[in-house]
């Protein structure tokens, strides 16, 4: 069988990619790509250590769950923020997102 | 190695390439779709796991709602960031360096556990999404978060409507 | 155990003897079986559109009042086979301009996001590609793929119009999917189970279609929408516009969208079929199981009936009109009905089967009585409203 | 592995490799005569305008967005409705609560005015 480490060591790998993405992409929308993948990676270790560790217990997928749900709200209001700084600023890029700046 | 083993490592290769190819894309449709890609490949992972029904909700919410909106995002405000053009900051080695570090850091932490290496015990024999109901809906367990999440979509919808609608006026 | 009524199982059992014999240990022959099964279940299924594809032409024509393809062969049940080597036989065009690997790549999800739907149906009581336990929730992921074609074929053909066709297409079964989601839940609901096979099995004594008509008829009205066809058409209106987002594809390309449309509408019909008319149960099924897939099929052609009536009867609508209809009517009616089916069951879940039966029927009877109720006052006051506005005008001409 | 998902890994694979060929063999049969005016974007007869990335309407979004919390919502519903048979009374009230919770922003979306077409 699998073992446990191999899971832990694929979603370590998407988890610093997500991470590569949210730090070096200047489009936001990208940036919300790496977060999003960031996020897999550690539903990946919560559905591997509940199958591995305590499958009769529903601690993990409950988790993973309400992750899938945090993901969707993040994504909803995450990507209208973008467009609605795309329509004042006419751009997505991150950094001259600056509004805050006065 | 057992088929099973081979079978893990062919979806976890799409993953992370594909995954490569999200951040590392010039074409940020491309970028979308490598990003289906291997979200479809954590799905596979998840059957592997025998989570069926994280795996059938993993496509549901992220290939079947989250990836329309980020299109549908990205249709909205292209013009200038469509292809070509500069993707990353000047300084993307750093964030490089540091993803690599980390990675390194915990692949030497995950080497060093002990017992990591086990084989899953036998599923209990009960429907697993019997359980996941009776765990979201049995008030010592997790009743309250479940309540919890429908408010926090709320309050993601009406917040998202606000914010993508005000600028018509 | 030669029993020619259960044919499916006998055939099962008798391949899976003959490679024990062959040297493979049981679960190894069990394996290989249902491998076989998953590789010949979506050929199986990509062979349906054939005869499909002549008899909707022929009820289309007969409810039109024409004849129908009646040429090539007898009755023209040729003509699919000719129409199938023209497309073989087209140029294959790809616009310049398109990304080439995901405009290829669309037609070939439109297929698989179809086909990979028949994986769970039950057809008889021991012939199923598979029972997976989360299966409605497998129907909806997989229909996800209908959708993600649709907007890769949009995107990738470098044509602002297959773009524009490709937005309307998604935001249109997008909206319709949740009322169709929000259906699918109350067979889940009434049987306490999410698997198909768990559903027709608890569809012995009632159908869902009398314990809920308003999710049948809620499943019937979005799957339709989710085909996209008519009158839910507007986006791909053969009669008014040139195409929406398959208007660069050509030849077989074109093809595999249009023979997905009609595999999937009948798929939507043997689905509804399992899902609120009893699936493969009817009677003597126990005695002769294999009798269960010639029911199943009789339900679900007659569903594909009624969705092919829809099409010849009713006027296409507007995009407003489409859009106004899901999120105000259909939408609002299942939140509302999922809830009360479930106190109403659960309140009479010790009570005896047709008393729980009847109540459920009846929470269907008020809810709908009130809908139409809301709907006929809203109805009045706006032609009142545009009668008064019409008066004055009316008056000083 | 004994995995009902192995069989429906086997059967979306078969499901995607079987229009792929047909594709290859059609290309194999069609004839190939490429030519610049043949490839053109297609226009209703006239030359191409513009770029064809037009800008679409925000109003799509907006039925993205209610799709994606309506069906994230309805996904936690599975888990209730296979659940609630087994479960007090009470269980089935907190699906309901649920559902209203849903409705409520269903209700917004509508006063809003975001769902009418313009």
């Amino acid at each position: 069988m699998v073992p446990l480490s191999w899971y832990l060591i694929v979603a370590a790998a998407l988890f610093c990619l997500g991470l590569y993405g949210v730090l070096a992409r200047r489009n936001s929308v990208a940036i919300l790509m790496g977060i999003e993948l960031m996020l897999n990676a550690v539903n990946l270790n919560l559905v591997a250590f509940w199958r591995y560790l305590e499958p009769a217990r529903m601690s993990g997928q409950v988790f993973a769950v309400m992750v899938f749900a945090v993901a969707a709200a993040e994504a909803a209001v995450g990507l209208a923020l973008i467009i609605s700084l795309y329509r004042l600023r006419r751009t997505v890029v991150a950094d001259e997102a600056d509004l805050l700046r006065g | 190695m057992t088929i099973p083993q081979v079978i893990f490592v062919v979806i976890a290769a799409v993953v992370l390439v594909s995954a490569v190819r999200v951040v590392a894309s010039r074409n940020i449709v491309h970028a979308a779709l490598w990003l289906i890609l291997s979200l479809f490949g954590v799905a596979a992972l998840f059957a592997v796991l025998e989570a069926g029904f994280m795996a059938v909700v993993q496509v549901v919410i992220y290939v079947g709602a989250i990836a329309t909106l980020i299109i549908f995002a990205i249709m909205l405000t292209r013009r200038e960031m469509r292809e070509g053009g500069l993707q990353t900051h000047r300084w993307w080695p750093l964030p490089a360096l540091l993803a690599m570090a980390l990675f390194a850091g915990l692949a030497w932490l995950l080497g060093s556990l002990p017992g990591t290496g086990a084989t899953p015990p036998a599923l209990a024999g009960d429907d697993s999404v019997l359980l996941l109901g009776q765990a979201l809906l049995s008030p010592e367990h997790y009743v309250l978060p479940f309540e919890v999440a429908s408010v926090l979509l709320l309050a993601a919808l009406v917040g998202a409507i606000v914010i993508a609608g005000d600028s018509r006026k | 155990m030669v029993n020619l009524g259960d044919f499916f199982y006998t055939l099962g059992m008798w391949l899976q003897g003959l490679l024990m014999r062959a040297g493979l240990s049981e679960s190894a022959a069990r394996g290989v079986f249902s491998a076989l099964v998953a590789a010949l279940l979506p050929l199986l299924a990509l062979l349906t559109a054939v005869p499909l594809i002549w008899l909707e032409r022929k009820w289309i024509a007969r409810l039109q009042d024409r004849m129908g393809p009646n040429r090539v062969g007898p009755f023209g049940l040729f003509q699919v086979f000719a129409d199938m080597i023209k497309i073989f036989t087209k140029e294959d065009i790809t616009p310049l301009g398109a990304d080439r690997i995901v405009f290829a790549l669309a037609p070939v999800l439109a297929v698989a996001g179809v086909v990979g739907l028949w994986a769970v149906i039950p057809f008889a009581a021991n012939a199923f590609g598979v029972d997976l336990n989360v299966g409605v929730l497998y129907l909806v992921a997989v229909g996800t793929l209908s959708t993600l074609a649709i907007m890769l074929a949009g995107w990738s053909a470098n044509n602002k119009y297959a773009l524009l066709g490709a937005y309307r297409t998604v935001a249109q079964m997008i909206s319709y999917e949740v009322p169709l989601v929000l259906s699918l839940l109350v067979p889940v609901l009434l049987s306490g189970s999410l698997g198909l096979n768990g559903i027709v099995a608890a569809q012995r004594e009632v159908w869902f279609v009398f314990s809920a008509p308003l999710a049948a008829l809620l499943f019937l009205i979005s799957s339709q929408a989710e085909v996209s066809r008519a009158p839910f058409d507007l986006l791909e209106a053969e009669s008014e516009i040139v195409a929406g987002f398959n208007i660069e594809y050509s030849g077989m390309k074109f093809g595999f969208f249009f023979v997905g449309e009609f595999l999937h509408s009948f798929t939507m019909g043997l689905l509804g079929a399992t899902l609120f008319l009893g699936g493969w149960t009817g009677p003597g099924v126990d005695a002769y199981p294999a009798l269960g897939a010639v029911y199943l099929i009789l339900k679900g052609t007659f569903v594909y009936f009624i969705f092919v009536w829809a099409r010849a009867t009713f006027p296409r609508i507007r995009i407003d009109q489409m859009l106004d209809f899901n999120w105000k009517l259909l939408t609002p009616l299942g939140l509302f009905l999922i809830p009360l089916l479930a106190v109403v069951n659960r309140g009479l879940s010790e009570s005896s089967l047709w008393l729980r039966n009847a109540a459920l029927l009846g929470a269907n009877v008020f809810l709908a009585a009130l809908v139409l109720i809301i709907l006929g006052t809203r109805g009045r006051s706006a032609r009142m409203r545009a009668a008064s506005a019409a008066g004055p005008a009316a008056s000083r001409r | 592995m004994d995995n009902a998902w192995a069989v429906v890994g086997i059967f979306m694979i078969v499901a995607i490799v079987l229009p792929v060929a047909a594709l290859i063999m059609a290309r194999l049969l069609g004839p190939k005569k490429p030519s610049p005016i043949k490839q053109q974007t297609y226009e209703c007869g006239v030359e191409t305008v513009g770029e064809s990335w037009v800008q679409f309407k925000a109003q799509y979004y907006v039925y993205a967005l209610a799709f994606v919390v309506f069906e994230v919502e309805v996904v936690f519903l599975f888990p209730w409705a296979r659940a609630y048979g087994q479960l007090p009374f009470f269980a089935t009230l907190e699906g309901a609560l649920f559902i209203l919770i849903l409705a409520v922003g269903l209700l917004y979306v509508w006063r809003k005015g975001a769902l009418e077409w313009q």
